[in-house]
């Protein structure tokens, strides 16, 4: 079977999968939907790498299947295809294996789930939907992958729907996701008005034309591709939570982790990093827009970076941890680092995945407490959970010998993208530089934040046990709550009084460890062609570098220093940690106790949720009510149909008394007539 | 197959014959005469849908003209012109399509009057069909305006609490609307002595009259709709109404108002249409904002809906007005589709409505863990009514934003803010009904789906998603006609 | 000053006026309100003839002469029906000829 | 010539006069009695324009008919009059009003033709007891011309007549009433009994 | 000549005979009042197909005029007459009152309103006009022991003097400055330059027509006389006098002052624009639906006065199909009307309908037929009426009466609400149960009317169209 065939059985496997499992699984049963969509993810899995095979080393060339037409009106083509470039090649391996390894894990973290069948069905579901999306051929079916994985997410986010907070994060994922589509869908407008059509395969050739042209939108004009280009990135923020639109990312968390691992650090929220990157042609001809991108992108970095610092739930940490290192990729491709925002991607996936898992595993040792202040010591009970983690660790942190060039996953890819800013910065200065000296910033941000996570929860001293009979009234009694639905203790075999965490079942433990080895050798085995010398040769144009765009050249010369200047300021940060959460254990309660200005801030995540719900759900709310009561119910029924009515009637009733029963009136009433019509004749004919 | 129109017309007349020939030959027994309506309604619209299904597949999609004609003129003022064209041979299947599924609806939920009840829905029919396919002036205009009888005494006779104030509302509302059209009408055929719709879409009005007869259409039109601000006879009509009823009245009967704009305002009054087109897309833009942010603030589900649905018209007229094949289409696709998707809305509101006999919103909750047949399906609508591609709700709207697009960013942008916004209200309301926790103890009991309602609903669903993923089908057939309409428009206001 | 066709018109015009009046002045009683009608008849009637006379045309009378058959004709169905009214009211003031109203 | 303008204005004053008193007397029988001298005075007026004929029917029929008609029916129905003038002033300012306004506009569009000379009047009066009499041109056209319309005035009378029987008219039960057919048909054998009383019973029934 | 005279005026010979001979038959023996009443109406039918049958011009010396107009009208009100004669009587006698005059006096108004139809001269015009308005005083007043139809028969007496002043004041302008009272000769004199005074007559004379057919502000009769009087006189009233009426208003107009078109429009556009506002805002206020009924044949009598206002052939020809089809939808309401009793009492109120289709659901729907029918929807008969009289409006160049028009299509919605009202109380409310079972005649009266509304309307109109046509031709009118 040629990869033609095999992208079709790719795409539609999980597709199939997801239609058994929700709709049979009642009848079949949890075991029978877990082993049908977890056997044909891995099917899709070991397809995809054949694929990515043949493409990086089998000399597979481009092409796009067209299926089945999905929109034709006049030149507003869209059609069903599967696109097979190196972009769609990666993604796909990422994809699937990740959704593979997730599903595989899902088998010991729901196990005591009751609707299992729903939950593969939905996991199965989302991979169907990203598959689409990242073999798009056009913008119409982009947008379906887009929309598609967000409805997912929205069914995953709230997949305990009996919780309030999670049924609250998922409306809030969805509505986020929607602002970004908002300008998402305008961006296709643009676009298709543009060119004339939403094939990219016919835009893409086409860009140049526009470079320069001016494009008039809500009443200004605008640099054309700019401006489509920007709309574009709107929908890439909400996807891939940016500042501004990144809100909803935290509260994702309320899903299953698996569900964290697999669509809100993976996955999907790398969309739109995915979609930046596949419609280089079009950024590299809009120069503003790249700065933009490359400032929202440094600023998410930095902001995600300082709020996870403050934060306690494990799983938020590493959701802002998630969010920041998007950040990085969106500088790196604003800044024209495409391959590196890529790379960072894949080798991100690996990792981000990893501690996800590894921290389900966590929360499932501890019986689904998501506290890190709630636990420490654990690394005796979960000794391979403690293993990855670390491993995942030094993965993010970047941890890797420049001299050498020997590290785990992020230190190709993270140093790439900090090198890449670096010489953008040096080339045009302004934004690239703001970006590269943020990248370092925050560099030494996310060492203080992942060591610190680490040691927090495998290190010092144990707190579960002294916390095992408060539980349940602390801040996060909602995950307990959930968690008494969704796993019964007495099923565990232990019983409330004894809290003894525990390793994980193997189902969980091996995807993790494929995962660990994914973060420790992905970096090494791709950087050479991701972004070395070999990576146009494996990009084979997928990804487009305008001919001034010489940021990868330049990178690799970068000064020596440079190498070294990641790596000095993770070291800093891991001592930093060190120092507040080992050396001085309990100081990081302490500064936390004293709620200083500083720590509030971040606590509160810059206060985002609260300047959002003060402004603009407030002013949904009474302006809901304001049309409502005053505009509908006041001024247009009450001036419309209620006011005319009453008035009608009122006039009735009047004219109605005018008949008073006296004939001596009526007689009046009538010679008023004839006096009138006279005088009116007299007048109107000017006689 | 000529006649065949006029059939699908009539058919549903038959059954109130036989109806009445079944009461008048055995007048007291009540029951038995309520479930024999029942049958013979069902077995009525049934064969109408046949017939309909048949009407499709003999039109020919290549064709932009008038198919499947009738003419026999009658005396001096009312001729019998009948014939279908792309656009208007889908609303005859659609109305076909979800008339068994309103009797259907009403099954058990309608226990007194059962045969009057049965003799609106089907007069109605015969009603929407005529108006649909009728080519005349004053037959469209006979069936258009009577279509208002049958739906007064549907929403009065079996509807809620203030059943009088919305029945009232909803007819002179629509009937202030009519008359102006009637207006325009006579002005018409005094002007070109004709009444025949296809030679009015050839004849050309000075723009000077095309200003005025516009308004009068659009005053009956912009009612039906409806838009903004003429729209609060909606809410107040949907609330009230039977189940069935604000099927049909969200499914059809505010397509009229789209069909009238695509058969009058467009081709017979491009110049004034032109002129008029940045009003109808500030109003559009107003009813999406405006209405879909009255939509979230409603404590009754239906209410919420019948907002909505209001917000989704106005994608139509946008589209509509746009003037250029995309938009025109999108405006097809997003009425059909609307018709389908509220449509199942309101049906999913009826099966909790029979259930607790309430619409609060606050009263419900939970939901899921005793319906979750229910959960999945009032999803699957919910996320048809927000848009989703994949569901037929998608398609209209993006193809409707793109054509204002060209012809209005600002509108473009304005109204592509609803989509935000239809999320918002949509899931709220599905978080609130079918999420959450079961606290209210009345619901302890409630059943999910039966046979009957998951009957109902599988058409639904299934045209939902085939029109999600497959929005050709239909666009296809409208193609040919759009496009000659399209360019008669833009040769008329030399664009 | 020679008496002409002006002079009676303008006494017919005043006798018309005086009916009238007498119509919706006479607010409570019917006899008189039908009274007044005969004075409107009568002016039409000084119309009439005094047109007819000054254009040489007999129709005029022909016509006075019809009117005056009329009204009395007229004058006995008022009556007929007042007296009806009076055996059912055993009134004729024309406040009481008000249960319907509105 | 001024003799006829003196009866003109004599005439004329008396009509309108007592046309004023018809409508303001507070007795109704006073105003009948101003209606019959109005009627007077105006029969004077058309004998003066030299409709003679007019004059006598005005006379014959309205003073000796319809006016006695009023007077009978004014006695009959036996009302207390003080009460019904009540509220006579109330009304006066406005009814004054159009009335002029009325008075006004007629007299001036009748000025017109005196002025304008519009129709086909003519200046001076129709001549009277040329050939034929005044009552002798009527009749001349009346049964020949206007023979349609003098049937149907005498259906007008007719109806006013079925009119008044079928309204007022009253059988009360009770009441003995001349049979004339009863009358003429009877016989000695219908009318008489033969009676042979016993002694000492009489005849008593 | 004569004989030619007598054979155009076959049709008013009939009635005039046949009346009194039905007077002398009822005279003599008062118990064969039923035997009177089928005498009538045989005696109308005998006219309906003299007029069918009988030739065409003008009797004497042009006093009467037989032409399409007089043709059209004159069937439709003989028919009119004859539909009341059976419903009439058997109203009175379910009063226990049994009387040979009630159709001796329609008679006579029928002759009085074949008169006015065929008016060629002012005298035969008012002779004609007091005829009809004679009998009807009566008609009014006939159910005599009733308080309000004493009172609504004194109303409409007085009120109708008045206006036969205004009638006759009006005509005797118009003869003074015309020198002419028969109508050709009016218009003869007045070609050219129709002088003040003469319209200062027609204004006069638009009043006093103005008052027969009700229209505002010479409308205040109606309400109380619809009242007061029996609902089958009633229904009589609003029909065949009103059609008689308005072909006279159009013979005056058209006949007399064809070239003064621009100057009596206006007015006849207020006296219309009133009647339509009097009509639709009045009646909103009424619960008693005979009073209702009253505004609403107001507003009615407002757009025939419309198409009237058109002053073109398809104006006549609209107003004539109006009015007849309006006839025909109020005889049948009022037919429905005088069948019903609860508890012996006659339902006239809004609230005594509810939940009138329950229990006598054929009344309930003719009803309803006739109530939408007014309220002009298609495809009922009130539709197709209005639809000429404002297609005629709106045909005419003019913005001032397109404007009227539009004003009257508005009024109709307004109007709608208290026909909406009676639906709703018959179809929406609850039941209260005992209406007796209502009069066979009067049924089948409702049902014919109610059928005719629709669907036969739409056979009908296949005639009655070229009729009118035809009619209006006689005008010399295209």
């Amino acid at each position: 079977m040629n990869a033609h065939d095999l992208v079709f059985i790719i795409v539609f496997v999980p597709l199939i999968g997801a239609l058994t499992a929700g709709l049979f699984g009642k009848v079949i049963g949890p075991i029978a939907s877990q082993t049908v969509t977890t056997g044909l993810l891995l099917l899709s899995c070991v397809l995809s790498w054949v694929v990515f095979a043949q493409w990086a080393w089998g000399g597979l060339e481009a092409f796009t299947q067209t299926l089945a037409p999905f929109i034709h009106v006049g030149q507003f083509q869209s059609n069903w295809s599967i696109r097979i470039d190196a972009l769609s090649a990666v993604m796909l391996i990422v994809v699937t294996t990740v959704a593979a390894l997730v599903h595989v894990y899902s088998w010991g973290y729901m196990a005591e789930d009751e609707s299992r069948p729903r939950f593969f069905a939905y996991l199965s579901l989302f991979t169907f939907a990203m598959l689409s999306l990242v073999t798009a051929a056009d913008f119409m079916q982009l947008f379906f992958g887009w929309e598609g994985v967000g409805l997912a997410s929205y069914l995953l986010i709230g997949f305990w729907h009996h919780k309030d907070s999670a049924n609250a994060a998922s409306i809030k994922a969805f509505v986020v996701n929607r602002v970004g589509d908002f300008g998402f869908a305008l961006g296709i407008m643009t676009v298709f008005w543009m060119f004339g059509t939403i094939q990219f395969a016919e835009i893409f050739p086409r860009v140049h034309e526009f470079a320069g042209k001016t494009w008039m939108f809500a009443g200004h004009s605008w640099s054309a591709v700019d401006l489509a280009c920007g709309l574009l990135f709107i929908g890439a923020m909400g996807k891939s939570a940016q500042f501004f639109l990144h809100t909803w990312l935290p509260d994702a968390m309320e899903g299953p982790t698996p569900v964290s691992a697999l669509i809100h650090a993976a996955t999907m929220v790398t969309a739109g990093v995915y979609m930046v990157c596949l419609l280089s042609p079009m950024f590299e001809y809009a120069p503003v827009t790249k700065q933009v991108v490359t400032l929202i992108g440094a600023i998410t970095a930095l902001f995600a970076a300082t709020v996870g610092l403050a934060q306690n739930d494990i799983k938020r940490v590493i959701a802002y941890s998630t969010c920041s290192q998007l950040g990085y990729m969106f500088f790196a491709a604003g800044v024209g680092a495409y391959q590196a925002a890529m790379f960072h991607l894949f080798t991100h996936a690996f990792f981000k995945a990893l501690l996800f898992l590894g921290a389900g595993s966590v929360i499932h040792g501890m019986h689904h407490e998501q506290d890190m202040r709630k636990m420490g010591g654990l690394w005796k009970y979960l000794p391979v959970t403690y293993a990855v983690m670390t491993i995942g660790t030094l993965a993010i942190t970047g941890f890797g010998i420049p001299g050498v060039e020997l590290g785990f996953a992020g230190f190709y890819s993270k140093d790439t993208i900090i090198e890449a800013a670096f010489a953008a910065g040096r080339q045009s200065g302004g934004v690239a530089y703001f970006a590269f000296i943020v990248s370092l910033f925050a560099a030494g941000l996310t060492a203080f934040y992942s060591w610190r996570l680490a040691f927090m929860t495998f290190h010092g001293t144990p707190k579960w046990a002294a916390e095992a009979e408060g539980h349940g009234h602390d801040a996060h009694a909602v995950h307990d709550h959930g968690h008494d639905d969704a796993h019964d203790h007495d099923a565990h075999g232990h019983g409330h009084g004894s809290h003894t965490p525990h390793e994980s079942p193997a189902s969980m433990l091996v995807p993790i460890l494929l995962l660990a080895v994914g973060a420790v050798f992905a970096g090494y085995a791709f950087v050479e062609k991701f972004v070395g010398e070999g990576r146009n040769e494996f990009w084979r144009g997928a990804i487009f570098n305008a001919p001034t765009n010489k940021v990868l050249e330049m990178a690799h010369h970068s000064p020596e220093w440079l190498a070294w200047a990641p790596l000095t300021v993770s070291m800093i940060g891991l001592v930093a940690a060190w120092y507040v959460y080992i050396a001085r254990e309990g100081m990081g309660a302490r500064i936390a106790a004293n709620r200083g200005l500083l720590w509030g801030f971040l606590y509160n995540k810059w206060y985002f949720d609260e300047l959002y719900e003060a402004t603009i759900v407030r002013a949904t709310r009474l302006l809901g009510d304001l049309f409502w009561k005053v505009g509908d119910q006041k001024i247009i029924d009450g001036l419309g149909p209620d006011g005319v009515s009453a008035v009608s009637y009122e006039v009735g009733r009047r004219t109605g008394r005018l008949q008073s029963g006296y004939v001596y009136h009526y007689a009046f009433v009538m010679l008023l007539g004839v006096a009138g019509l006279l005088s009116f004749a007299l007048w109107a004919w000017q006689a | 197959m000529t006649g065949l129109l006029s059939l699908i017309t009539f058919a549903p007349l038959a059954g109130v014959a036989a109806m009445l020939l079944l009461q008048a030959a055995r007048p007291s027994d009540e029951a038995r005469s309520a479930e024999a309506a029942r049958w013979i309604a069902l077995g009525t619209t049934l064969v109408t849908l046949a017939l309909s299904v048949l009407l499709v597949s003999r039109f020919d999609v290549h064709s932009s003209g008038f198919q499947f004609l009738e003419d026999i003129p009658w005396f001096s003022i009312l001729h019998y012109r009948m014939g279908v064209d792309g656009i208007s041979v889908l609303f005859v299947l659609l109305t076909a399509f979800l008339m068994p599924l309103c009797v259907l609806a009403s099954w058990s939920s309608i226990t007194t009057r059962v045969q009057s009840y049965m003799i609106a829905f089907l007069v109605l029919e015969t009603l929407v069909m005529g108006v649909f396919c009728a080519l005349d002036l004053v037959l469209f205009y006979s069936f258009f305006e009577f279509g208002l009888v049958p739906m007064f005494l549907i929403i009065g006779i079996w509807g809620g609490k203030r059943r009088v104030y919305a029945a009232y509302k909803f007819f002179l509302y629509t009937l202030l609307g009519s008359v102006l059209m009637l207006a325009a009408i006579l002005g018409m055929i005094g002007m070109s002595g004709t009444s025949s719709i296809p030679e009015l879409m050839v004849y050309k009005f000075t723009p000077g009259v095309q200003i005025w007869l516009w308004l009068a259409f659009f005053a009956s039109f912009a009612v039906k709709m409806p838009m903004w601000p003429v729209h609060t006879w909606l809410p107040d009509a949907h609330v009230e109404a039977p189940t069935a009823g604000s099927v049909i009245l969200a499914g059809i009967l505010l397509k009229m108002g789209g069909y009238g704009f695509l058969r009058f305002s467009l081709p017979m009054f491009p110049h004034a249409s032109e002129v008029f087109a940045p009003l109808i897309l500030a109003l559009s833009v107003i009813a999406i904002i405006y209405t879909s942010l009255v939509a979230f603030r409603q404590t009754d589900i239906k209410k919420l809906i019948a907002y909505s649905s209001v917000a989704h018209m106005g994608f139509v007229t946008m589209g509509i007005f746009s003037g250029n094949a995309l938009g025109v289409q999108g405006a097809m696709f997003q009425m059909l589709s609307h018709g389908v998707i509220s449509g199942a809305l309101f049906l999913c509101v009826g099966v909790v409505y029979d259930r607790m006999h309430t619409r609060e919103i606050a009263y419900y909750g939970g939901l899921v863990t005793r319906m979750p047949v229910y959960a999945a399906v009032f999803l699957l609508f919910t996320m048809g009514n927000v848009g989703l591609p994949g569901t037929s709700g998608f398609v209209g709207e993006i193809l409707t934003l793109t054509g204002t697009y060209h012809l209005s960013t600002w509108a473009a942008l304005f109204a592509t803010s609803g989509v935000i916004l239809s999320a918002v209200y949509a899931l709220s309301l599905y978080r609130r009904v079918v999420f959450g926790q079961m606290t209210n103890p009345a619901l302890a009991a409630i059943e999910d789906l039966t046979v009957r309602e998951v009957v109902i609903f599988v058409p639904l669903i299934l045209s939902t998603l085939y029109l999600g993923f497959q929005p050709n089908v239909v666009l296809q057939v409208t193609q040919s006609s759009v496009d000659s309409l399209v360019a008669a428009y833009h040769a008329a206001i030399g664009a | 000053m020679t008496i002409g066709l002006v002079h009676y018109l303008a006494v017919a015009a005043v006798l018309f006026t005086i009916g009238v009046f007498g119509i919706f002045v006479n607010r409570k009683n019917i006899i008189v309100i039908l009274m007044s009608v005969e004075l409107i008849l009568l002016a039409v009637n000084i119309n009439l003839v005094t047109f007819s006379v000054y254009l040489h045309n007999v129709v005029g009378q022909i016509f006075a002469m019809f009117v005056l058959t009329v009204a009395a004709a007229e004058a006995a169905v008022g009556l007929a029906i007042l007296v009806t009214f009076f055996r059912n009211r055993g009134d004729i003031a024309v406040d009481d000829v008000s249960v319907m109203k509105g | 010539m001024a003799l006829q303008a003196i009866a003109f204005y004599l005439l004329a004053t008396v009509t309108l006069v007592s046309g004023f008193c018809v409508v303001s007397a507070r007795n109704p029988v006073h105003s009948v009695l101003f209606l019959i001298l109005a009627f007077f005075s105006a029969a004077g007026l058309f004998v003066l324009l030299g409709a003679e004929f007019l004059a006598m029917l005005l006379v014959i029929v309205y003073v000796g008919a319809v006016a006695v008609l009023f007077l009978f029916v004014v006695m009959m129905l036996d009302v207390d009059f003080a009460a019904l003038r009540q509220g006579f002033a109330t009304y006066m300012p406005l009814g004054a009003g159009v009335a002029a306004v009325l008075a006004f506009e007629m007299i001036a569009v009748s000025s017109v033709i005196a002025t304008k000379g519009a129709g086909a009047a003519h200046d001076s009066p129709m001549a009277s007891g040329t050939e034929l009499s005044n009552a002798e041109t009527i009749g001349r056209v009346l049964y020949t011309d206007y023979i349609y319309f003098f049937q149907a005035a005498s259906l007008v009378l007719l109806v006013a007549m079925i009119g008044a029987i079928v309204l007022t008219l009253r059988h009360k039960p009770g009441v003995r009433r001349q049979i004339i057919s009863d009358q003429v048909a009877r016989t000695p054998k219908t009318g008489m009994t033969i009676v042979s009383p016993g002694s000492g019973e009489g005849i008593g029934e | 000549m004569f004989s030619r005279d007598l054979a155009l005026a076959l049709p008013e010979l009939i009635l005039a005979g046949s009346a009194l001979g039905l007077l002398v038959i009822g005279a003599f023996s008062p118990r064969s009042y039923r035997a009177v009443g089928w005498g009538g109406v045989f005696s109308l039918l005998a006219a309906v197909a003299a007029v069918f049958l009988g030739p065409q011009g003008r009797a004497f010396s042009g006093s009467l005029v037989v032409d399409g107009v007089t043709f059209y009208s004159q069937i439709a009100v003989f028919l009119a007459c004859a539909v009341a004669i059976p419903l009439g009587q058997s109203w009175f006698a379910r009063k226990n009152i049994t009387n040979f005059e009630f159709p001796i006096l329609i008679l006579l108004a029928a002759l009085g309103m074949a008169m006015m139809v065929g008016a060629g001269d002012l005298i035969s015009l008012y002779v004609g006009v007091e005829l009809q308005s004679l009998a009807l005083y009566v008609l009014a007043a006939m159910y005599r022991d009733d308080a309000k139809a004493s009172e609504a028969g004194l109303k409409y007496f007085v009120l109708g003097a008045l206006s036969s002043g205004l009638l006759l004041y009006g005509a005797s302008l118009i003869y003074g400055f015309a020198g002419s009272t028969r109508f050709v000769d009016i218009a003869a004199a007045v070609q050219g330059h129709a002088g003040t005074g003469v319209l200062f007559g027609l204004v006069f004379l638009i009043c006093g027509l103005a008052f027969k057919v009700s229209a505002a502000p010479f409308h205040m009769w109606t309400p109380d006389v619809y009242e007061g009087a029996p609902t089958p006189v009633v229904g009589f009233f609003a029909g065949a006098p009103k059609i008689a009426a308005m072909v006279l208003f159009a013979r005056v107009l058209y006949e007399c002052f064809p070239e003064a078109t621009a100057q009596w429009r206006q007015i006849l556009i207020l006296i219309a624009l009133a009647s339509i506002a009097v009509g639709a805002f009045a009646g909103l206020a009424q619960t008693n639906l005979k009073r209702l009924w009253a505004y609403s044949s107001i507003a009615n009598v407002g757009y025939a006065v419309l198409g009237l206002a058109a002053g073109n052939g398809e104006g006549v020809k609209a107003m004539l199909i109006f009015m007849v089809l309006y006839m025909v939808d109020v005889t049948g309401f009022f037919a429905c009307l005088s069948s019903l009793t609860r508890k012996g009492k006659a339902m006239e109120s809004i609230e005594d309908m509810a939940g009138l289709f329950k229990e006598s659901p054929a009344i309930a729907l003719a009803m309803t037929a006739f109530s939408l029918s007014a309220l002009g929807l298609p495809p009922f008969s009130g539709f197709w009426a209005k639809y000429y009289v404002f297609k005629a409006a709106i045909g005419v160049q003019d913005p001032i009466i397109q404007g009227a028009a539009i004003a009257g299509l508005v009024g109709s919605v307004v109007a709608a609400f208290y026909y909406l009202r009676l639906i709703k109380s018959m179809w929406f409310d609850a039941a209260s149960g005992s209406v007796e079972a209502p009069p066979r005649d009067a049924v089948f009266v409702a049902m014919a009317a109610a059928l005719f509304s629709f669907p036969v309307v739409l056979l009908a109109l296949h005639f009655l169209d070229p009729q009118a046509q035809a009619a209006a031709a006689a005008f010399g009118l295209k």
